[in-house]
């Protein structure tokens, strides 16, 4: 895909670049990103409450998990006479079953991150970009993907969204 | 508040890349170094001499070892649920997030050292982990202690996560403010190829949600677990239901005041007033404030609990700890823990960050009384008056309560001079011109 | 050989008791060639399984993940030619006999592979009955005491004892010329047969030659109280098995009297409640100087100065009609009245017993008010003088050798140079003498200014015999060859009578013996005698005494009572006069009242206490004339008024590595006048010292119920002691198990606090010393402890003693607790302790309501007092550092006879498990069992009114329970 | 801003990452494996945790195979113990001599045991069989209960030299105290190295177990075998 480009647009603020973000999506482009320095308000974002029922799933399944073993051990492997309590009394596997369960749900999230966010990814052609700079406040840059004929008229009708500087990145 | 010159990020990556070190930065950073080593070579006499060289005996068969896990775990616990409430509140107080996500992760691992070290045969610890051997044997999953195992290597994992994923984007930050290309490759490597996209903020902003709403029950359970290692127990002053519901306030009380005296040293040390405002200080004060006044109420609870239950052993220990032997230890505590901290109902007080500082400090040291208290006073005067002993702490006792200490603050100066000790995407978000906070 | 003789229903149907010579092959020094496998003990080879455990102990991480690792190499080593009745892996019984304050006192020991490692009583001498005490028990440890003195030494150099016999060889012909002028022996008085015969034959040989005797803890007031009464020195032993009143003049009766584990059994027999009856008791009167155990016994105690004895005894005899100058009692006269009358109520049923401590005249007194009551020849009873002693005393030898009579010195098994009095000067006067030659176990003092030094043989590495308290004799016979080449008293005194290198200790008891049955039977009854270990019909005939009418006028005159602080000294408890100093066992076991350890402190009482300003743990410097010692207080509730009492046997300088500096050597405050004790002490404060290490800290029960105690008369009245106890309710079902359920019922009434149980589980169980640094940080060992509580006034309390064992409870706190399951519970109702399990996080302490757990806060086999590691029981696992342990009920013991039950395919004989501290106690005060096995002791003292368990409102169900205390006092007395 | 990675860091990273997931799995599993190794195989390398199946230099070359299996002597002749005590017991040198006074009597292979006998030195043999410290085995019961040499020994008549056979962890025994049953046969044939099973072995076994009193209720006590 020689002639596919990556044009990167940096834009002066966070509202430009939601704003060119809205426009870009409406003329059509598809493979386009918004990088900025701070999650930015009115950018698409997956809804918040997606993944909380599947931690709290992941957090069951290790929980019940965590409980059978426990329960094996303690009442088929071999059941002990300890302070002539029942070997079946089952309330006192119940703390570390559910600490381990919570345990399961934060793993699963950290895992869920890099899925979504697609991380780790050291290499990008954005990085190639002048103006592609996290230490800088201000980088609020649009990047959009496009073919090399459509540059000419891609220039201007990104300036007119206000880009302060566009640079061309080979993917 | 308005971007300070070179703006925040610039700010922030100077503290851990260039900042000049102030001169009281490196004495303390040696002191604390100093401490580590103190850790380190009393943990090596421990191993070959064995526990005998606390001052434990029987009936007090638990010393200062026990007493730091506690008070360590709590520490770590309660800063835990201020990041997590920091995060839920909408990530708009940088200083409290990243500082009280460090002090939990390092408070806790501390604490998790005590927890192997105290054993007499630290080496076959491994006998609490799960694992089908050729012996048939399994852990004893009736024992408060079993639980608190796994307690704490649940917190562990969790307070490791929380740290981790609040430092993402700032890691970026360094990578790309970094000087030298080694520099940039350490950062880069951290930061995963972070380059904050919408589509990484949308799942990171998800995450961070996701694992506050974790970290405030595990840390409910996990406090309420490490305290059932001695409610578990029959002795009177163990043997309460309470326990583990006021060891909660408790913890968030030595965790907001040692969160509160790193913020106000670091803010004085790198003068960071301008990124750092004093409302943030006094949010964390309301905290302290009212885990104070918790504290202060499960005192009186549990006063009353023992005359109510007229359990004659619980009331011969209350009255020593009240009028006894150990009302002195109990007095202090109620003193630092509860009366101190009630100067924050005043705004004046709220307001001044040294006092803050110096009150954050006090209230640990409470913190640790009580557990002394809890710990050691009533195995003083247990059930057989012929056992009645006393408990004298010995040279390594204190050598290694220090030197935890140490490997804290060790932790901690690491983490200033390498990683983003303030919350940059948040400073940005705030310091964004016309943005409605959201 | 001979022949092996069926034990008497003993409890131990396995062992036989036999003849040592039956092992045709004598364990040679260090015993490795007959030390078979398995068995182990360092005696073996390097790595065997003790010694394995020992490197698991020491924490050393082993490979692997099961906590095993590599198993250590071990050697097997074979006896080259097998006697018959070894078998290896088990335990032969002997019978033998031990020294026991002068006098004979037969044991059972157990000899593992060649090792004797257990003492216990033999149930068929007179003065044990089965019984031990620690003192006793003590020896076994040490006869491996590794500062034994191993060699001959002469002027300090190691030599041969060849080099000795032949100096002998020279000198006897002088001896022979000058019939032996200038040969001087000093002994303890002599209670074997065989060396009072040697001695004698001696004195024949040589006309010229003297035997002095000397005993620290001498009992000479006696002799010389009946002296004044009958006009002969006579020996007096006591009855108690038909006496219901026993009134004791300063004597402590049951620890220190010869015969003192018989008279603890028969006043047992008297005072034990059966059944709910409230019978009448057996009642103890005492009146006493210092603290006792028979005073803490008594059903009225009255503690007075040593001085103000007398005049209680003359105030007592007046009351029962004796014509005697009555002198001024500081003994209220009601208390005098209702102990008259008492006694006159129960004539011929009852005994008056004086101390050794008291002068003549008390024992004069207690021999006419016995005559007066009728006890003669029922209660009290009279032999001629047991013991053989030389024809004068330490200060006639001292004399002697001021005058330069004395030319040679041989002292057997004594220790002058630390015990004698301050003012004889006996080491001074020793340069005078030219040859000094020292017998004893240890290079001690003495050692250290003779000549020659001579290593002496251990009594279970000797042959012997001695004589009991009423002159049954026993045989000593070895169960191990000399393990430091050591030579009897015996052997020694035949090489000074000539002959030759002396002969073989064994050849002259036979001898002795040879003579005294007659050739006839001989063969036949020393075997016998060997088996039993008594020999039968040898009790010394005893002698129906008259005193001398008037001989009461002939008392001299009450002395009057001086005023001012009056020293008293006591032999210690377990170190006796200090002959047992560097016992590492009796250092550290609990003084049964003060429970002080390592080491001895001024006793005073709480009244004198608070008079002087002083409390426990200040040093203070006392002075006796111009003798001056400086020593720790202790405040001892019970001591009389103005009276400071001091133990012997500490201050020792060259005891060895335990004993060394230990405690205060009260000895420099004696002098021949006040042998017991002197008026006109002074005591000034120096300042506070290093308080003295005790295990008991707080003395009270704080209204807490531990000890229950109670009255005949309330039990006849229908107080309730102990409350019908009802199950506490638990949501969880009660386990119902099958098979024995082990249980423990110990009585209080008829536990008299002697620490016997203590010291025999610490021989059975392998207990570390843990020293001192680690007692003072209540960190001592013992699984079983002797609580001792007080009631009522400091000065004038009542005690009460508990021993504490694990409770065994049915549901443990320690176990749920635990996060391996290294405590759990076994099917027959132990509370079972895990070492190998343990990884040391001491929540099972933390939870056990009674503190009976105890914890390896250092590797006690290196650091601290490394025991002897040959006494160890094979069968007992060693623990390491870092591993909890406590009581188990002798579980090595039940498991063994289970196995021998199971091996003959029959069930288990009620009372063929006993634990070793219930084989131990003198009154049989702990009974174990079946609980299971309706018909067993136990189980019936289980149904016993009386019984009772501790802390019941914990809801533990322990396995072991009490019999609360009942005591019959006087209704004539106030209490 | 450049480019701080080559591109191939992404997979090299996505790799690292995933291996780092894998590497506490597969550390857990090593161990389990390590854990269960000696008692599964019996390889050298296991041999020095549990030491089954090694066998160890002993002073004289003394052939089982040989003694038990042609000459066809029983146990019991030299172990005379093992009926009645907790250790089987090893022949004093005397016992060897009963029959080697008479033949072999002069092979230097055996001047070790001629020179114990005459300097009356004991020969160190090497224990092959051995529990750890702090397990109390008992022989005599075992036998008594009806538990065969070869139950614990192995195929003895068929080693050369003598080997431990089996590793003697507790999962080892506790199979047989869980369930003695199977395990069982009649006493007379204890010391049979060529007992044959019935086809029932179990039946047998029950029969036994009433037969011997044989309890299971306790056996897996903790302090059945520790204290």
């Amino acid at each position: 895909m020689a002639d596919r480009l990556l044009v990167v647009a940096a834009l002066p603020s966070a509202d430009a670049l939601a704003r060119a973000f809205e426009a870009a999506w409406r003329a059509g482009h598809q493979r386009l990103e918004a990088l900025s320095p701070y999650p930015v308000a009115g950018l698409p974002g997956e809804p918040l409450h997606r993944g909380f029922g599947r931690a709290l799933l992941v957090a069951v399944l290790v929980a019940g998990a965590a409980f059978i073993v426990q329960y094996y051990a303690a009442v088929w492997a071999y059941p002990m006479n300890v302070s002539g309590k029942p070997v079946d009394a089952w309330a006192p596997l119940t703390p570390a079953a559910g600490v381990l369960g919570l345990m399961g749900a934060g793993i699963w999230a950290l895992v869920a991150m890099l899925r979504d966010a697609g991380l780790p990814r050291l290499h990008h052609p954005v990085f190639d970009a002048r103006r592609v700079d996290f230490g800088d406040d201000r980088c609020y840059v649009l990047a959009i993907e496009v073919k090399e004929s459509e540059l000419p008229q891609l220039r201007p009708w990104l300036e007119g969204l206000g880009a302060e500087e566009i640079q061309e990145v080979r993917p | 508040m308005s971007a300070a010159p070179g703006g925040a990020g610039a700010r922030v990556a100077a503290v851990a890349l260039s900042a000049p070190r102030p001169w009281p930065w490196t004495l303390a950073a040696l002191a604390s170094v100093v401490l580590l080593c103190a850790y380190v070579s009393s943990v090596l006499v421990l191993f070959r001499n064995g526990i005998g060289i606390f001052g434990n005996n029987i009936p007090v068969g638990w010393g200062f070892p026990i007493i730091n896990v506690a008070w360590w775990i709590d520490v770590g616990h309660g800063a835990l649920l201020i990041a997590a409430g920091a995060a839920l509140a909408g990530d708009c107080w940088p200083a409290v997030s990243r500082l009280s996500e460090s002090v939990a992760l390092f408070a806790g691992a501390v604490g998790g050292s005590f927890a192997i070290l105290h054993t007499g045969r630290p080496q076959y610890a491994y006998f609490l982990f799960t694992y089908p051997n050729p012996l048939d044997q399994w852990p004893q999953w009736r024992s408060p202690l079993m639980w608190d195992f796994f307690a704490i290597i649940a917190f562990l994992v969790l307070a490791l996560i929380v740290w981790l994923v609040g430092m993402l984007p700032d890691l970026a930050v360094l990578r790309d403010r970094a000087a030298g290309h080694g520099r940039q490759i350490f950062y880069g490597i951290l930061a995963l190829g972070w380059r904050g996209s919408h589509r990484q903020w949308a799942a990171w902003t998800r995450a961070r949600r996701l694992l506050a709403g974790i970290s405030v029950p595990l840390m409910v359970t996990s406090t309420g677990v490490s305290a059932l290692d001695f409610a578990g127990g029959i002795s009177a002053g163990y043997h309460s239901t309470m326990t583990p519901v006021d060891a909660v306030p408790a913890a968030i009380a030595s965790a907001a005041g040692l969160v509160l005296a790193a913020i106000v040293i670091l803010r004085r040390t790198f003068a960071l007033h301008d990124l750092i405002p004093v409302d943030e200080l006094e949010t964390l004060g309301r905290v302290l404030l009212g885990s104070a006044l918790a504290v202060g109420f499960f005192a009186l609870y549990e006063g009353y609990m023992t005359w109510y239950g007229a359990n004659a052993f619980d009331r011969y220990r209350q009255s020593q700890t009240l009028t006894g032997a150990f009302a002195p230890w109990y007095w202090t505590w109620i003193a630092l823990m509860v009366a101190l901290p009630l100067l924050l109902a005043w705004q004046r007080f709220r307001r001044s960050p040294w006092l803050l500082g110096v009150l954050g400090m006090l209230v640990n040291i409470g913190a640790w009384l009580y557990h002394y208290l809890v710990i050691v006073t009533t195995q003083e005067r247990g059930f057989m008056t012929s056992s009645w002993s006393g408990f004298v702490p010995t040279t390594w006792d204190w050598l290694l309560l220090s030197g935890s200490v140490g490997v804290f603050l060790s932790l901690l100066f690491l983490q200033v001079r390498l990683l983003p000790v303030l919350g940059v995407y948040a400073l940005r978000a705030a310091a964004a011109p016309g943005r409605s906070h959201g | 050989m001979e022949k092996q003789r069926p034990s008497r229903g003993n409890g131990k149907n396995m062992d036989l008791w036999r003849g040592m010579e039956e092992l045709t092959t004598p364990a040679a020094p260090h015993g490795q060639e007959n030390e078979p496998a398995g068995a182990g003990g360092p005696l073996s080879e390097p790595l065997d399984r003790r010694s394995a455990l020992k490197l698991m102990g020491a924490s050393i991480a082993l490979a692997g993940m099961t906590a095993c690792g590599r198993l250590p190499q071990e050697s097997l080593v074979p006896y080259v030619n097998r006697p018959e009745e070894v078998i290896p892996g088990r335990p032969l019984w002997f019978a033998t006999t031990l020294d026991s304050d002068g006098y004979g006192c037969g044991v059972l020991a157990k000899s593992n592979t060649g090792r004797p490692t257990f003492l216990e009583g033999n149930p068929d001498h007179p003065a044990s009955l089965g019984a031990m005490d620690p003192r006793l028990q003590g020896q076994v440890l040490g006869l491996y005491d590794p500062d034994r003195s191993q060699s001959v030494l002469a002027g300090g150099e190691v030599a041969p004892w060849e080099s000795f016999t032949d100096l002998i060889r020279q000198i006897r012909p002088v001896w022979e010329a000058r019939h032996g002028r200038g040969l001087a022996l000093l002994t303890p008085s002599v209670s074997s047969p065989t060396l009072a015969a040697q001695i004698a034959d001696l004195q024949k040989r040589y006309a010229e030659a003297r035997w002095y005797s000397y005993d620290p803890i001498d009992r000479s007031a006696a002799a010389a109280g009946a002296q004044q009464v009958f006009g002969r020195p006579l020996d007096t032993h006591y009855d108690f098995s038909s006496a219901r009143v026993i009134l004791s003049l300063d004597s402590d009766l049951f620890a220190e009297e010869p015969g003192h584990l018989r008279y603890a059994r028969q006043l047992a027999h008297g005072r034990r409640v059966t059944g709910g009856s409230a019978q009448d008791m057996t009642r103890l009167y005492v009146v006493e100087s210092t603290t006792t155990i028979t005073g803490a016994n008594a059903d009225h105690r009255q503690a007075v100065r040593a001085s103000a004895v007398e005049a209680a005894a003359r105030g007592l005899a007046a009351r029962l009609g004796l014509s005697v100058a009555p002198g001024s009692s500081t003994v209220p006269s009601s208390w005098l009245d209702a102990v008259a009358s008492d006694l006159r109520r129960h004539p011929g049923k009852c005994a008056v017993a004086a101390g050794y401590s008291q002068p003549p005249a008390v024992h004069a007194l207690a021999q006419l008010i016995n005559y007066q009551l009728g006890a003669f020849g029922t209660t009290v009873r009279h032999t001629e003088p047991i013991n053989a002693q030389g024809a004068g005393g330490l200060s006639d030898l001292v004399a002697a050798m001021e005058a330069g009579e004395v030319a040679v010195l041989v002292m057997l098994d004594c220790n002058p140079v630390y015990d004698a009095p301050a003012n004889l000067d006996f080491d001074r006067h020793l340069d005078r003498v030219g040859l000094r030659v020292h017998l004893g176990l240890y290079a001690d003092e003495t050692a250290a200014r003779s000549h020659w030094h001579l290593p002496m043989a251990h009594a279970l590495e000797s042959w012997g015999d001695a004589r009991a308290f009423d002159g049954t004799a026993s045989l000593v016979q070895p169960l191990i060859a000399p393990l430091y080449n050591g030579s009897t008293p015996t052997e020694l005194v035949s090489v000074l009578a000539g002959g030759g290198k002396g002969a073989r200790g064994r050849d002259l008891v036979r001898a002795q013996w040879q003579g005294a049955h007659g050739a006839g039977s001989f063969d036949a009854r020393w075997r016998e005698s060997l088996a039993a270990g008594v020999v039968s019909g040898s009790a010394a005939p005893l002698v129906r005494p008259h005193p001398r009418t008037s001989a009461a006028q002939h008392l001299s005159a009450p002395a009057a009572s001086a005023g001012g602080l009056e020293l008293q000294l006591r032999p210690d408890p377990w170190l006796w006069d200090g002959r047992y100093a560097n016992n590492g066992w009796l250092q550290e076991l609990p003084r049964p009242l003060s429970k002080l350890s390592w080491g001895n402190a001024a006793l005073i009482g709480p009244a004198t206490a608070k008079s002087l300003g002083l409390k426990s743990g200040d040093l203070v410097a006392l002075t006796l004339g111009d003798r001056a010692l400086s020593a720790p207080v202790w405040v001892q509730p019970g001591e009389p008024r103005d009276t400071v009492t001091l133990n012997l046997g500490y201050g020792r300088r060259r005891a060895g590595a335990v004993g060394n500096g230990i405690g205060v050597d009260a000895y420099r405050l004696r002098t021949t006048q006040s042998h017991w004790q002197a008026t006109g002490l002074a005591l000034k404060r120096e300042g506070a010292g290093p308080a003295p290490i005790s295990t008991q800290l707080h003395d009270t029960m704080e209204g807490r119920d531990f000890v229950r105690a109670t009255t005949v008369a309330q039990i006849r009245s229908g107080a309730q002691v102990v409350p019908p106890q009802k199950p506490t309710p638990s949501i969880y079902p009660v386990r119902e198990v099958e098979g024995p359920a082990w249980g423990m019922v110990i009585d209080l009434s008829t536990c008299i606090g002697c620490m016997a149980c203590v010291a025999a589980c610490q021989n059975e169980n392998n207990t570390p010393v843990v020293g001192p640094a680690d007692v003072a940080r209540s960190r001592a060992m013992h699984w079983i402890r002797v609580d001792r509580y007080y009631q009522g006034s400091p000065d004038a309390p009542r005690t009460l003693f508990q021993p504490v064992p694990c409770m065994q409870c049915e549901q443990a706190p320690c176990e749920y607790v635990c996060p391996v399951g290294a405590t759990v519970h076994s099917q027959d109702g132990l509370n079972d302790m895990v070492y190998n399990r343990c990884i040391g996080t001491r929540f099972c302490s933390q939870n056990c309501p009674y503190k009976v757990r105890r914890f390896n806060w250092r590797d006690y086999r290196q650091a601290g007092f490394p025991p002897s590691p040959e006494v160890e029981n094979p069968n007992v696992t060693v623990r390491g550092r870092g591993v909890m342990e406590k009581c188990t009920y002798c579980l090595q013991r039940i498991r063994e006879a289970q196995i021998r039950a199971g091996r003959e395919r029959r069930s288990l004989a009620e009372g063929e498990v006993q634990t070793a501290c219930q084989r131990a106690c003198p009154t049989r005060a702990i009974q174990f069992g079946d609980l299971h096995a309706k018909d067993s002791a136990v189980a019936r003292a289980k149904q016993h009114p009386l019984n009772y368990v501790l802390l019941p409102e914990l809801g533990t169900l322990p396995r072991t329970s009490y019999l609360a205390r009942v005591t019959d006092p006087n209704p004539e007395i106030g209490t | 801003m450049s480019q701080i990675f080559k591109p191939r860091a992404n997979d090299i990273s996505r790799a690292l990452l995933i291996t780092l997931g894998l590497l506490i799995v597969v550390t857990l599993a090593a161990v389990e494996t390590m854990v269960l190794l000696p008692y599964v195989t019996m390889v050298g390398m296991v041999a020095k945790t549990t030491r089954a199946g090694i066998t160890p230099e002993q002073p004289l070359p003394f052939s089982h195979k040989h003694h038990v299996s042609e000459v066809g002597l029983d146990c019991r002749y030299c172990h005379t113990s093992v009926e009645d005590s907790s250790f089987a017991g090893i022949p004093p040198s005397h016992t060897c001599m009963t029959c080697h006074s008479q033949f072999l009597s002069t092979v230097p292979m055996l001047g070790e045991l001629r020179a114990s006998l005459t300097e009356n030195k004991p020969i160190h043999w090497k224990q092959v069989a051995s529990v750890p410290g702090y397990v109390y085995f008992d022989h005599s019961i075992h036998i008594a209960k009806g538990v065969g040499c070869e139950t614990c020994h192995g195929h003895i008549e068929t080693m050369p030299l003598t080997r431990q056979a089996h590793a003697f962890e507790m999962e080892f025994c506790l199979d047989c105290h869980r369930d003695p049953a199977p395990h069982l046969r009649p006493r007379e044939t204890v010391t049979q190295m060529d007992w044959q099973p019935p086809k029932n072995r179990r039946a047998l076994g029950e029969q036994l177990m009433a037969k011997y009193g044989v309890k299971t209720a306790g056996l897996t006590s903790c302090s059945t075998c520790h204290r």
